[in-house]
């Protein structure tokens, strides 16, 4: 029997056990927390293979639910677990280019960011979400401002006040439940959701729907997406992107379909996705800087997680989890490769990266992650889009999806003209990437085309979606 | 067991050839040639083989192959082959991208003409068009992105109608359909035809289309003549495989027309005139044969949307030539652009002396084009036009005959501004284009002069079609084809043609002539004897026409997109303006949220 | 029996929340946050308070004690809310010693 | 403009909120009345949460402060993530600050002589001071929070008295490294003896002695030592006064 | 075996016919240099001065020879012309257009004008680019009508074949009176198909020298000749066949050699007919320019035309008169 609970501890131990190990070796630590990652995905491997049996109930402390705290990973948690220590795993191979003091902080930081995203796909008690929904937060407020300059500072500040603001409704939110219910297991809560009082039901989801909305970048609380993403370094945007967004989401999925059920309010979830899917297309065609385009593009792939969550048929809910991967595989290759093209033109504005691409190496991942993203078979992102879509049409929502595809228009067309920038011919000389650089690169871009050609081992967990939507783990 | 070789062969191996021929660049023509052929030729021993299977990568592709299938593949893979041999020359040597991204471009095509569900459908579509996509990105860059904007419109139009499928079969089977009502029909076809049709580029969905064939020729020649076929094969299937004709008569007649096709058809005849309209007044060969491809493909539209035996006979007959004589105009002008690294008509001319084959190879397609009877192509034209006379439709005949007219001008505008008139010095020393274009023209050209002698031949194979398909059957024999007002008989046309060739060529070469061959300045000039002036007449050919044209040019569909798009980019601007970058006004949205979601909730809970 | 506790903690979410957006100084829109977190933490503890109760240490001579999970509760959340005020306020100091100053109007004005 | 929206808003949210609270009885609750359901056995008890911890908490914890059953025990993971938050609190305030450290000091008048003593005197007492609430936190109200908070004022107190002082920064870090193993480790030693993360694997002793409540000491210390150093770091990386 | 026959006997009789037409088509041109001459006050050449151009024509012994393509121009424009002659049925006799109809009959026009073209393009000399460019404008321009019309006809009669076409005209009555508007703009039209003053603008001989003629010479030129000649036949039948009733005045199942005959001569009277209207026009109109002729042609016969349409379709269609 695997513990889903060393997914939190392993990375916990060596955070602490990091300033230790600078003592003795500061050169060590990246390849340390690389391996510490590394370990931390084998065991996710193991407890996603177990959870695929049966949902794993791991109970902290001794004491049976709700009495004591309890992690619930199912497949869907398991699977989710699995992707984001991948994406960690692979980032961290690309955060060996990080150059910038103090890095025992910047570590700790990654390995706690570890930790905070996967209790929170974990947990199955909601005031220990919340308080690994701060432990992720903070941790990303740190690596937000790690670049100690301007950008990076008014980005974190956005998402300091945004974020708390946030997570003070959260907690507003699982006060209103507790005050009524008087327990935090969100089984015992989802079972007994009858016994509260209409009004301070809707005020608390109302109140969870917002905190978490904020970290799952829904419209309009993913004002601070863009400018954060852009102030952070690389390697920690492409983990906001693929890590903590999808902690969020997943958090969202659990207030919307564990928690509270409310068959009726979905198509407003719905619209808000389809608001947020529009708003971050749109603004995003608009924006010069190549990390900003990238950001307000990824807003836009929440967008589309959070609408198939909305539909909720169990069809778009496969969808959703499927574009969970695939975003979280493909706008981490993105930021990557932006970081690289941003260190060797030595600028964020697009027009300056004229034939970057032609480096293969960078060219060929670049291609594949932008044809993912944009929904293209048979890379992965192309089953989550499809099967969001097929889940809205089946629900009848034509006028939505219709939108929803005009938006998608827009992005193709903000992502065609990067291609062009980035593939056209230029004389510019750029420094060669480095082997930092184009492993992540390329391990994503193997993981993107891998399970497009062949989804079936996704599909295989995706099958549990079902008991999912049924208020299961 | 037989499937999987269908599959393995028509997919797979092009899929296999795409991955090697990445691998090893330095063979990679030659390696996009071979993995060309295979399905090009393995395709015989298909031919009359029905079959299907499921194959399962986690989500199920069901694949089949029938007559129809193997139509379609027969051209699409013969226009690959001949692509790939062209490009054995033209491609840059070492460069493996050409032939991955063809070999994908018809692994997915031959996927989607094996598709029997939406989503197996839909998965090789996309695949076709984003390997387009990075084709005509890498010559013709500054336009690709407009290919590609229109590619994924028609893959979103797609969507909307395999959705609206979906919603009432809950199955994305093709042979799910029954119990659809009538006006779900209406909205799944109207998607699925507006996806197909923009890659058939009909109007108003055309504008794409002259950009991307600017890219390089053997792909374009794919493009335009084995791709767009896929658009026609959609159409095709969505009208009268998934629905079938009951439903398209349900719809309530027109003279035995259904109501629902006959206003595709007359878009396909405004299309026809459009396109050809706009071909004659085109001074870039490659653009020029573009809107020639959008007129040409416009008559298929008509067929198809007419759905009588005659006309969808005649649609699928002309998507068949239609294949072979734009590769081979695409693949010429690749020749010519090989040889001389021009494009613009007016700046080419005389080529025909110094490129004999080429010309005669273009010369032959372009009697295809226009439809004279000694190729295939009349064959085709003339089925759509009885077709159309027959039911004594009185706006779509004429439309589509004033656009065969016009299609004289353009073809005659390639033909001497290319190849005839005057020879400019800078080509004095053109060359010939190598043996594998000349191979590749050679090979396409076959059909055409075949069918055009044994039309029963290639009718055949449509008839099958047209009677699997529940539509109805062809009248023919294996030299004459009639239909309900009239017929032609190719064996009685040929023999006397060729009896009176002989005849006038007896007349002409009745004496051994002296024959003074004189240079190509040494001409009448109205007693004026200029030195050497370039006096080739090719510039602004028709431009008495385009004048009289000029105030209905003024008029651009293109011109409208962009005004469009700019309109909306500048909406995009105004919308950017919410996110004002500073905290408090991001605060304050927050709050507005949660008031929202409250009251949303209260509303609805 | 008004619930002063629960008028006076939302009444500082209110209030905190009126702050962070209507305040141009950065310090105060920090302690804006912190209002804003204090008043949830009242209204935690405000509803862990049963009539009569006390606190829940064992010593046999009380028979009703509050509710002790909602104290727990707060004594991490206020943890938290000082972890982030103080991510905050550094980060506040970060910007100052950027732009010399802490008006949030200025910041903007002297990035452009 | 900006000022009436705010006040809009922060009125309607304090009318909505009010109004979720206006159904929740202030004090007059039973808290026996919430039956909870165990989604584990999948059966629905006639216990209440509160109401268990309240009566079975000594015995299943050995704490006598019911409080601190539940914030280390009961919700002993939650304990760990606040630690952690305070810790990456203390990391992060560590880097954000990074770059200032190398700038010159600021010039800061000496305190007089009598603060200056005595804090010296005092800082030793209010260590200790500091230790006892955290050593006790399972008998007494407080624990390690409050404990950590306590030593780290005693070091403001010598910030403050003393311009030029600054903690030893590397031993602050290993203090909070070892408190932060310990806690962790404690964890990891309940998952091999007990498979349970956290788990309680000491013996409970006899309840309101000092050695009692198994573990619940133990991390209480180590959350103590870890609360005071990481507070400390941060008001130490704050002041930004390190050479 | 008995139809090898026959065959020989069509073969030689289509033969004869086509000889014929080609000298109707020099007769014909013969007359109208007379007859323009006549209404100018000018004396003119003999009627029989083509037959004399074209043996001397023929007959020369040097050619001026510019590449191969350039004999495209005399082999396609008369073996293009004499199939369509083929197709066409003069005066009551019609071996092909059984196998062929209208549409097909209309793609066959288009061989020699095609071939001649393209010998014209590759002579390298402008005036011929331009003259060619100028008569497929006016194609395109007189097609409009003419297309019009052959609707109109084909969707009266229902039928797309010429020979039903004779011979519902022969059970009834001509189609000029029943279709009169059609019968107007497809005259209009066919002033424009047989390239005559207003429309003459392609082979204007004072602009451009001829047009794509100006190249050619000897044996070119005179195949040339043979291939107007022959296509003033074709141009003048296809009107009378269409709407005159291809002159069949007596049903040759009936009459049997006799009705050849007659029908032959009345046939010849009407394309005579035809072509001196055209004649006449001509010698008394100045030239359109080809842009006005464009403008011409795609407004008031196309209007016609349409109205033509119009009627031939509430006839058939609405009233659902069918002949």
């Amino acid at each position: 029997m695997i513990h889903p609970v060393l997914l939190i501890a392993i990375p916990l131990f060596f955070a602490f056990l990091l300033p230790l190990i600078s003592l003795w070796s500061k050169k060590s630590l990246p390849y340390v927390t690389t391996a510490v990652m590394g370990l931390n995905t084998i065991i996710a491997i193991l407890v996603f293979l177990e959870a695929m049996k049966a949902p794993i109930f791991d109970i902290i402390g001794g004491f049976q639910p709700p009495l004591g705290i309890v992690l619930m990973v199912g497949p869907l948690g398991g699977f989710l677990a699995m992707i984001i220590n991948t994406a960690a795993l692979i980032i961290s191979i690309y955060s060996m280019e990080m150059k910038k003091e103090p890095l025992l902080k910047y570590y700790m930081l990654t390995l706690l960011l570890l930790m905070g995203t996967n209790g929170m796909v974990l947990t199955g008690d909601i005031f220990n979400l919340f308080v690994f929904l701060e432990v992720t937060s903070i941790a990303s407020y740190g690596l937000a401002s790690y670049n100690k300059d301007l950008k990076g500072f008014e980005g974190a500040l956005k998402y300091v006040i945004l974020g708390s603001i946030g997570s003070t409704f959260v907690l507003i939110g699982i006060a209103l439940i507790y005050s009524q219910l008087r327990t935090l297991n969100m089984l015992d809560i989802a079972r007994r959701l009858g016994e509260m009082d209409p009004y301070t039901k809707i005020v608390a989801f109302a109140s969870l729907f917002l905190g978490f909305g904020v970290e799952a970048e829904m419209f309009p609380l993913n004002t601070w997406v863009p400018e954060t993403y852009d102030g952070a370094p690389h390697p920690v945007t492409a983990m906001f992107s693929s890590m903590s967004a999808k902690s969020g989401i997943f958090a969202l999925a659990r207030v919307i379909f564990t928690i509270f059920a409310f068959a009726n309010y979905l198509w407003f979830v719905v619209i808000m996705g389809l608001l947020t899917v529009f708003f971050g297309e749109i603004v995003a065609y608009v924006q010069k800087d190549i990390k900003r385009m990238l950001a307000y593009s990824s807003i836009g792939q929440m967008g589309m997680i959070i609408m198939g969550l909305g539909i909720g048929t169990t069809i778009a809910v496969e969808g959703a989890f499927f574009q969970m991967f695939s975003h979280a595989m493909g706008k981490a290759l993105l930021f990557i490769a932006a970081g690289y093209m941003i260190y060797a033109a030595q600028t964020e504005k697009m027009s300056e990266m004229k034939g970057i691409g032609r480096n293969p190496l960078i060219g060929i991942p670049l291609l594949i992650g932008i044809l993912s993203i944009m929904g293209m078979p048979p890379f992965i992102g192309f089953y989550g889009k499809f099967y969001i879509l097929m889940g809205g049409f089946s629900q009848g929502y034509y006028a939505i999806i219709a939108l929803f595809l005009a938006a998608s228009i827009v992005e193709i067309a903000y992502y065609a003209r990067f291609i062009k920038i980035v593939f056209q011919p230029s004389t510019k000389n750029y420094p060669a990437p480095r082997s930092t650089v184009y492993v992540p690169l390329i391990l994503f871009a193997i993981i993107i085309v891998l399970f497009g050609v062949y989804p079936q081992p996704v599909f295989e967990v995706l099958k549990h979606v079902a008991a999912f939507l049924a208020g299961g783990a | 067991m037989e499937i999987w070789s269908a599959f393995g062969i028509f997919v797979l191996v092009p899929l296999i050839g795409a991955l090697l021929s990445y691998l090893a660049r330095k063979y990679a023509v030659y390696l996009g040639l071979i993995f060309a052929l295979v399905p090009a030729i393995a395709l015989y021993p298909f031919y009359g083989k029905e079959m299907s299977t499921v194959v399962n990568i986690g989500v199920k592709l069901n694949l089949a192959f029938d007559v129809t299938t193997w139509f379609f593949m027969l051209m699409l893979d013969t226009v690959a082959l001949a692509s790939m041999l062209f490009a054995t020359s033209y491609v840059r040597k070492g460069e493996g991208g050409f032939s991955t991204l063809m070999l994908l471009g018809l692994a997915g095509a031959n996927g989607v003409l094996m598709a029997r569900d939406f989503l197996t459908l839909y998965i090789f579509w996309e695949m076709m068009s984003w390997s387009a996509y990075i084709l005509v990105l890498r010559s013709s860059g500054e336009y690709a992105r407009r290919y590609m904007l229109f590619a994924v419109l028609s893959a979103y139009l797609l969507i909307m109608g395999i959705g609206i499928y979906y919603y009432y079969t809950g199955s994305f089977l093709y042979s799910a359909a029954s119990g659809i009502p009538l006006s779900g029909w209406a909205w799944i076809l109207l998607f699925l035809i507006l996806g197909f049709a923009v890659k058939m580029a009909v109007f108003p969905l055309h504008v794409w289309a002259p950009y991307a064939y600017r890219s390089e020729q053997p792909f374009v020649a794919f493009l335009s003549g084995g791709l767009s076929k896929l658009g026609t094969f959609g159409i095709f299937m969505a009208m009268y495989s998934i629905a079938g004709v009951a439903i398209l008569q349900g719809f309530g007649t027109f003279r035995s027309i259904s109501l629902f096709g006959y206003p595709f058809a007359v878009l396909g005849a405004f299309t026809a005139f459009i396109g050809t309209i706009l071909a004659i007044f085109q001074d870039d060969l490659r653009k020029l044969l573009a809107y020639s491809s959008i007129g040409q493909l416009g008559y298929v539209m008509v067929g198809l949307g007419l759905g009588t035996p005659l006309a969808v006979g005649g649609a699928l007959f002309h998507a068949f030539n239609h294949a072979f004589f734009k590769a081979i105009l695409f693949l010429g002008a690749g020749a010519v652009i090989y040889r001389t690294g021009k494009y613009r008509i007016s700046e080419l001319g005389g080529l025909g002396y110094r490129m004999p084959f080429t010309f005669l190879f273009v010369l032959f397609a372009i009697f295809a084009l226009a439809g004279i009877p000694i190729t295939s192509g009349f064959i085709s034209k003339w089925m759509l036009y009885e077709a159309a006379i027959e039911k004594k439709f009185v706006l779509i005949a004429p439309l589509m005959l004033i656009a065969s007219v016009g299609a004289f001008l353009y073809c005659f505008r390639i033909l001497y501004g290319v190849f005839l008139g005057q020879l400019d010095k800078e080509h004095e020393n053109v060359k010939e284009a190598p043996a594998p274009m000349l191979a590749a023209m050679a090979l396409l050209m076959l059909p055409l002069l075949i069918f055009a002698i044994f039309p029963g031949w290639i009718l055949k194979w449509i008839n099958e079609i047209l009677t699997g398909a529940n539509i109805g059957t062809l009248k023919y024999d294996t030299y004459a084809y009639y239909s309900s007002i009239g017929g032609a008989d190719m064996l009685v046309f040929w023999i006397t043609f060729m009896l009176l060739f002989m005849i006038s060529m007896y007349l002409f070469t009745r004496k051994r002539k002296v024959t003074k061959v004189v240079d190509q300045y040494d001409n009448y000039l109205a007693g004026e004897t200029p030195p050497y002036v370039q006096l080739h007449a090719a510039h602004n050919f028709y431009k008495p026409l385009r004048d009289t044209w000029a105030p209905l040019l003024r008029y651009s569909v293109d011109r409208a997109y962009e005004k469009f798009v700019k309109f909306f980019i500048e909406g995009f601007e105004e919308i950017k303006k919410m996110y004002t970058e500073n905290p408090q006004d991001y605060a304050a949205y927050l709050g507005i949220a949660f008031l929202i979601f409250l009251l949303v909730g209260w509303w609805l809970l | 029996m008004i619930p002063y506790y629960y008028i006076a903690s939302i009444a500082l979410i209110a209030l905190g929340f009126y702050i962070v957006i209507a305040k141009k100084n950065l310090i105060k829109i920090i302690i804006g946050l912190d209002m804003m977190d204090t008043g949830v933490n009242l209204l935690l503890i405000s509803i862990g308070y049963v009539k009569g109760g006390t606190a829940p240490i064992e010593n046999g001579n009380y028979p009703i004690y509050v509710d002790p999970i909602p104290q727990a509760l707060v004594l991490t959340a206020i943890v938290i809310g000082v972890s982030v005020m103080a991510l905050a306020l550094s980060i506040a100091i970060g910007l100052y010693k950027n732009t010399g100053t802490v008006e949030i109007d200025e910041i903007r004005r002297l990035r452009e | 403009m900006k000022r009436a929206v705010a006040a809009i808003l922060a009125i309607l949210i304090f009318i909505v909120l009010g109004l979720a609270f206006a159904k929740i009885p202030f004090g007059n609750v039973n808290l026996e009345d919430y039956h909870y359901y165990n989604p584990i056995q999948d059966k629905q008890t006639s216990d209440s949460v509160p109401a268990h911890y309240l009566k079975e908490g000594k015995n299943e914890t050995g704490s006598t402060n019911i409080v601190t059953a539940v914030v280390v025990d009961y919700r002993g993971f939650d304990t760990l993530g606040e630690v952690t938050v305070l810790f990456l609190a203390s990391t992060g305030v560590g880097s954000v600050m990074y770059i200032f450290e190398k700038e010159k000091r600021r010039k800061v008048r000496r305190a007089n002589a009598v603060v200056e003593t005595a804090s010296k005197l005092l800082f030793g007492f209010i260590i200790l001071f500091g230790a006892y609430i955290f050593v006790h936190g399972h008998l007494t109200p407080g624990g390690g929070f409050p404990g950590g908070a306590v030593i780290a004022s005693s070091f403001l107190l010598l910030y403050l008295a003393y311009p030029k002082f600054h903690a030893e920064h590397k031993s602050l870090n290993v203090a909070e490294s070892l408190a932060g193993l310990t806690f962790v480790g404690v964890g990891l030693i309940g998952l091999l003896v007990a498979s349970y993360f956290l788990y309680n694997f000491l013996p409970f002793g006899l309840p309101t002695y000092l050695f009692s409540a198994g573990v619940i000491p133990i991390i209480y210390v180590a959350v103590g030592v870890k609360v005071g150093s990481e507070l400390t770091g941060i008001v130490d990386a704050m002041m930004g006064v390190r050479e | 075996m008995t139809d090898w026959a026959n065959i020989l006997i069509n073969a030689g009789l289509t033969a004869l016919y086509l000889f014929l037409a080609i000298c109707v088509g020099l007769l014909f041109m013969g007359i109208a240099r007379k007859v323009t001459a006549r209404i100018h006050n000018r004396v003119g050449p003999p009627i029989y001065q083509n037959f004399l151009d074209v043996g001397k024509l023929l007959a020369k012994k040097s050619n001026i020879k510019h590449n191969w393509i350039f004999d495209f121009a005399p082999l396609f424009a008369l073996a293009g012309v004499l199939l369509a002659l083929a197709y066409l049925p003069m005066g009551g006799y019609r071996l092909l257009s059984g196998d062929g109809d209208l549409i097909l009959l209309l793609y066959i026009l288009v061989i020699p004008a095609l071939g001649f073209a393209l010998g014209a393009g590759a002579s390298a000399n402008p005036n011929a680019g331009v003259g060619v460019m100028r008569a497929l404008t006016l194609m395109l321009s007189y097609e409009m009508p003419f297309l019009l019309v052959l609707l109109s006809l084909m969707i009266y009669y229902n039928t797309a074949s010429l020979t039903t076409l004779l011979e519902k005209q022969m059970h009834s009555v001509w189609a000029i009176d029943v279709l009169p508007i059609s019968a107007l703009a497809a005259d209009i039209a066919l002033q424009g198909m047989m390239m005559e003053k207003p429309f003459d603008i392609p082979i204007a001989p004072h602009e451009i020298a001829s047009g794509p003629l100006v190249e050619f010479g000897g044996n070119y030129l005179g195949m040339l000749m043979l291939y107007s000649a022959g296509s003033i036949v074709v141009e003048t039948s296809l009107f009378v066949d269409l709407f005159l009733g291809g002159g069949i005045v007596l049903n040759p199942a009936v009459y049997g050699i006799l009705a050849y005959v007659v029908n032959y001569i009345v046939w010849f009277a009407l394309i005579f007919v035809v072509w001196m209207i055209a004649i006449f026009i001509n010698a008394v109109f100045p030239r359109f320019r080809i842009e006005q002729a464009f403008k011409f042609y795609w407004k008031w016969p196309t209007l016609i035309a349409a109205l033509g349409l119009a009627q031939a379709y509430i006839m058939s269609v609405i009233l659902g008169v069918s002949v």
